[in-house]
């Protein structure tokens, strides 16, 4: 397969340019920590439990494109997909940490696990309370008896806007992560790759599918899934995909959930809508209510084709925080 | 051949380890397509690249010192999962130097036993689970039974250990790192970071060879 | 090329079964016009202008993201890459008006043209006044003598935008369109392609671009641009792009402006920021201040890689209408 | 060979017409790969099928009538720049027909005639453009000339002019639709409109001839 064209300066700069861009579209709202690849807000309220959040880059506009009001503090950026190191962790976490401490959200990667566990215990130490929340919402990366074993994937949207919405109106830590802690445990995913990504500076795509084959289950930087299948329509897809996710929370007749659609990259809006109607179908006829739909681009794997489905189940609490308005680059809601 | 490095010579050694990890990217990116996401050799570039800067810049106060500079590069510029484990495995393992004058065949072992111990609790891997710790482990073992002669001879032996370890992550399943849910399909294929460790010791043992 | 891979169902039905998607996403605030492709905002204020926007699919979110509240009233969704029918747009424009009038917003094609003038036609007969606002922004389509020979695209948006906030503030048809008007002749684009998008029907890609090669100046249906480069970086495009757009209008130094980077498919964020960052420094650099950003996908070419770059010139009363809260699938802003 | 077509009869060709047009849908797409957006094929065959149906129900009140059902099907299911341009030519030319029992020569120069006129204001485009005017008006011419012998020499002479106009199309520049900014590049292909158009009076030519 022909390796992706794109539109790029040298791409061992990409990440800082990236962040660039990204700073000059917010007018204002967002700083560039020095040169340092990272972002924070501009203004962070005296006394806030600060609310950081991160990764590899390569992913966007996950995470720096979620860094805003009602939403994180910071997000330091790492390498295409490699998380962050320690000190640039550490040093976001300075210039967010506002007196309360400092919630941690990240997907679940040993990479990242590893980087922010260092930066927390260097945070610890310079006296700065830290918690941590992990996100393993891929249904497709591990058995449920290993679920601290999946992969962090779109749901890592749905933790964050709810964590960034309790973050912002509770002033206890260890209340914020509890409300965190209840989003990532009552989120689920999946994805379907039609087609690779690649890395901008090796040029390559990460992994080969044949032109008739799709793959159910792929990781956001083309970690095998759980099934390949030869091209067939979206409401087969769908369906099977909406099948693994319900079983696994359970989801069940009478829940109320909130459904993302996320692009994985490449893939056409038309397609993410195909896939929204006929994931709004099958809830219905099993019962569970949609309290809200978002459809886009939240967490992608470069040029990827393809998309996941996130289902989140809602509480009072979580639909409260959910809904609250929220402005950043890449998730405005009044 | 050299048996005590000086903190002068310690720190030549792994600005050449450091040279010879820059000039394995493709091969190590390849590795890393096959069953990760395909980083690990720009990866290990950015922190070993830092390496060699940060030797040329260290003040050659100890060889514990030289080491954890090293450490304190990779880590500061890999990021990834390979930026925390070899600059665990650099930063804790150098204690093992520290109150000894040169770098010697106990103190090599040292290095190699507080490493392993140190990535261990940084990430939580086993033996087995494909993953440089089953390059490491069998290193530091042929080091510690090396431990009592020559530093050139436990090096060697503790390289020839590596290697025959990322020969065996080829037979095991990956459980954690980004090859975790190839499942079955890990099976085939050697280990990046093992293959990276692996390297790192052999350019060591070349350097005191030589 | 090989054929590009997609998750769809019967092909034929896909604008149906897009325009589905997007009601459900809506939760409510959208309906759709019966089991015809056209969808239209659950509430409409009594004594509104109504706004009604449209044309081909295949170019989502574009047109139908943009209904919602200070933004279009209805959008009739033709097949893709073609026109709506004359009925269509009717029966639209009879669901949408409310006595007041309806001012029509669309890209200025030879199909759009002569089927929109059609139901005007028809709906005058029926005794109601409409009035035409055709986007030209493209400049890459003809040159400034010829503007009226020029194709819309992703200006379009900043045109609906400000149409929007004028039809939900005044109550005058011709002051509605004189709004309109004023900014679509403010607005200039000009868009680069990478790689060619397809038609679900034939499954064919609408163009063959050489591996090695880009074109500046394509259309948002694979129409061709002025220049094919070898591929190079991304501030040498940028910076022949933003040339040509400003000498066009021109911008000059002391202008205010409203920027747009438009994902005209499968490109990733990070080359959209990177050319986000390089076009604010340009524009920096010759005195123009950017007011706001946005980047995103607003007018895409199904799968097509590439990016558009949009300028308006603004004056008060153009960044009063384009500064209103929005809210609608495709763009929300408090 | 029919030299006045009934209703009944004009309602079978314009079946034929609409079998004929949905048959090309793949060359139709190809053309309009070359110099516009690659749906061209598609979107008459969605017309054309829908003036099929429209033939089964149509009434027989008169062959103006006829036509005009199969225009407002075109107009009604086509989209796109040919769905106007060919629901224009039928419903406007229809009018042609209007008080004639049947379809003659002089009916049929007046149908293209008529349709012609409508198609200009309509979409403002002129011969030369590179449109399906480029076949429409000298078959409308042909056809005019004609319009005193026999039905089945009109529509003969008529189908060859605009099969001559295609060819014709070749040495032309776009300037309207979304050929408009080939410039040069659109010389040496045909027009797809012009093409289509082609292809209905060769139906109708030979469903006479039969
Ligand atoms: N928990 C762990 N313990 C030890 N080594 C690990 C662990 N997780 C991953 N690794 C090592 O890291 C290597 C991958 O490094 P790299 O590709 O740079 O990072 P990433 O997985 O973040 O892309 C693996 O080949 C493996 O040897
Ligand atoms: N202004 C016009 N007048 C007459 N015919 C036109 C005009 N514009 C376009 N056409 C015809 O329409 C054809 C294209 O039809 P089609 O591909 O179905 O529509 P679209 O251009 O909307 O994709 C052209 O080949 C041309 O013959
Ligand atoms: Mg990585
Ligand atoms: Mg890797
Ligand atoms: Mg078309
Ligand atoms: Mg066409």
């Amino acid at each position: 397969m022909a390796r992706p064209k794109k539109l790029l300066n040298n791409p061992v700069d990409v990440v800082s340019e990236l962040i660039d861009g990204l700073v000059a579209a917010s007018g204002g709202d967002l700083q560039r920590l020095g040169d340092r690849n990272a972002v924070v807000r501009d203004r962070i309220a005296d006394d806030k439990v600060a609310l950081l959040i991160g990764g590899g880059s390569g992913h966007e506009p996950m995470f720096p494109g979620f860094v805003g009001s009602n939403l994180a503090d910071g997000a330091p950026c790492g390498e295409v997909f490699a998380a962050p190191t320690p000190d640039l962790i550490l040093d976001t976490l300075h210039a967010v940490h506002r007196g309360r401490g400092v919630l941690m959200v990240y997907g679940n990667y040993a990479g990242d696990n590893m980087n922010f566990d260092i930066a927390a215990e260097l945070a610890e130490e310079a006296g700065i309370v830290t918690r941590t929340v992990r996100v393993w919402d891929d249904v497709a990366a591990a058995p449920l008896d290993r679920i601290t074993d999946r992969r962090g994937i779109a749901g890592d949207f749905f933790v964050i806007k709810v964590a960034g919405g309790a973050a912002a109106e509770l002033t206890d830590l260890d209340e914020v992560c509890r409300v965190a802690v209840k989003a990532r445990d009552n989120t689920r995913s999946m994805g379907v790759a039609l087609a690779a990504g690649s890395i901008p500076e090796t040029g390559e795509r990460t992994f080969e599918l044949p032109e008739d084959e799709l793959e159910i289950g792929m990781g956001a930087h083309g970690e095998p899934g759980i099934a390949r299948r030869k091209m067939t329509d979206a409401d087969a897809i769908a369906g099977e995909m909406v099948d693994r996710i319900l079983v696994d929370l359970p989801f069940q007749s009478g829940d109320e959930v909130a459904l993302l659609i996320n692009n994985l990259g490449a893939t056409t809006q038309m397609e993410l809508l195909v896939v929204t109607r006929r994931v709004h179908q099958l809830l219905k006829e099993r019962g569970i209510a949609v309290h809200r739909t978002d459809v886009g681009s939240f967490l992608t794997c470069q040029e990827m084709a393809g998309l996941s489905i996130t289902l989140m189940r809602l509480d009072d609490e979580l639909k409260r925080y959910l809904d609250m308005p929220a402005r950043s680059f890449a998730y405005s809601r009044s | 051949m050299r048996d005590t490095l000086t903190p002068a010579e310690a720190r030549d050694m792994l600005a050449a380890v450091a040279r010879h990890i820059v000039a394995s990217v493709d091969m190590l990116t390849e590795i890393d397509q096959a069953i990760g996401d395909g980083d690990h050799g720009i990866g290990m570039r950015r922190g070993f690249a830092a390496v060699e800067e940060a030797m040329a810049g260290s003040d050659l106060q100890s060889v514990a010192k030289v080491f954890k500079d090293a450490g304190t590069a990779i880590m500061a510029k890999t990021g990834g999962a390979a930026g925390a484990v070899f600059g665990t495995l650099f930063r804790a393992g150098s204690a093992a130097f520290d109150g000894r004058d040169g770098m010697d065949a106990a103190g090599f072992a040292g290095f190699l036993a507080q490493g392993l111990d140190a990535v261990e609790k940084r990430g939580g891997a086993k033996p087995g689970q494909k993953t440089m710790i089953d390059a490491l482990a069998p290193a530091a073992v042929a080091a510690a039974d090396a431990a009592g002669g020559s530093l050139g001879e436990a090096v060697r032996s503790a390289a020839a250990a590596a290697r025959q370890g990322v020969e065996a992550t080829k037979g095991m399943i990956a459980t954690t790192g980004k090859a975790r849910t190839l499942g079955e399909r890990s099976l085939g294929h050697v280990d990046p970071g093992a293959v990276s460790f692996t390297l790192i010791l052999e350019s060591m043992r070349d350097y005191i060879a030589a």
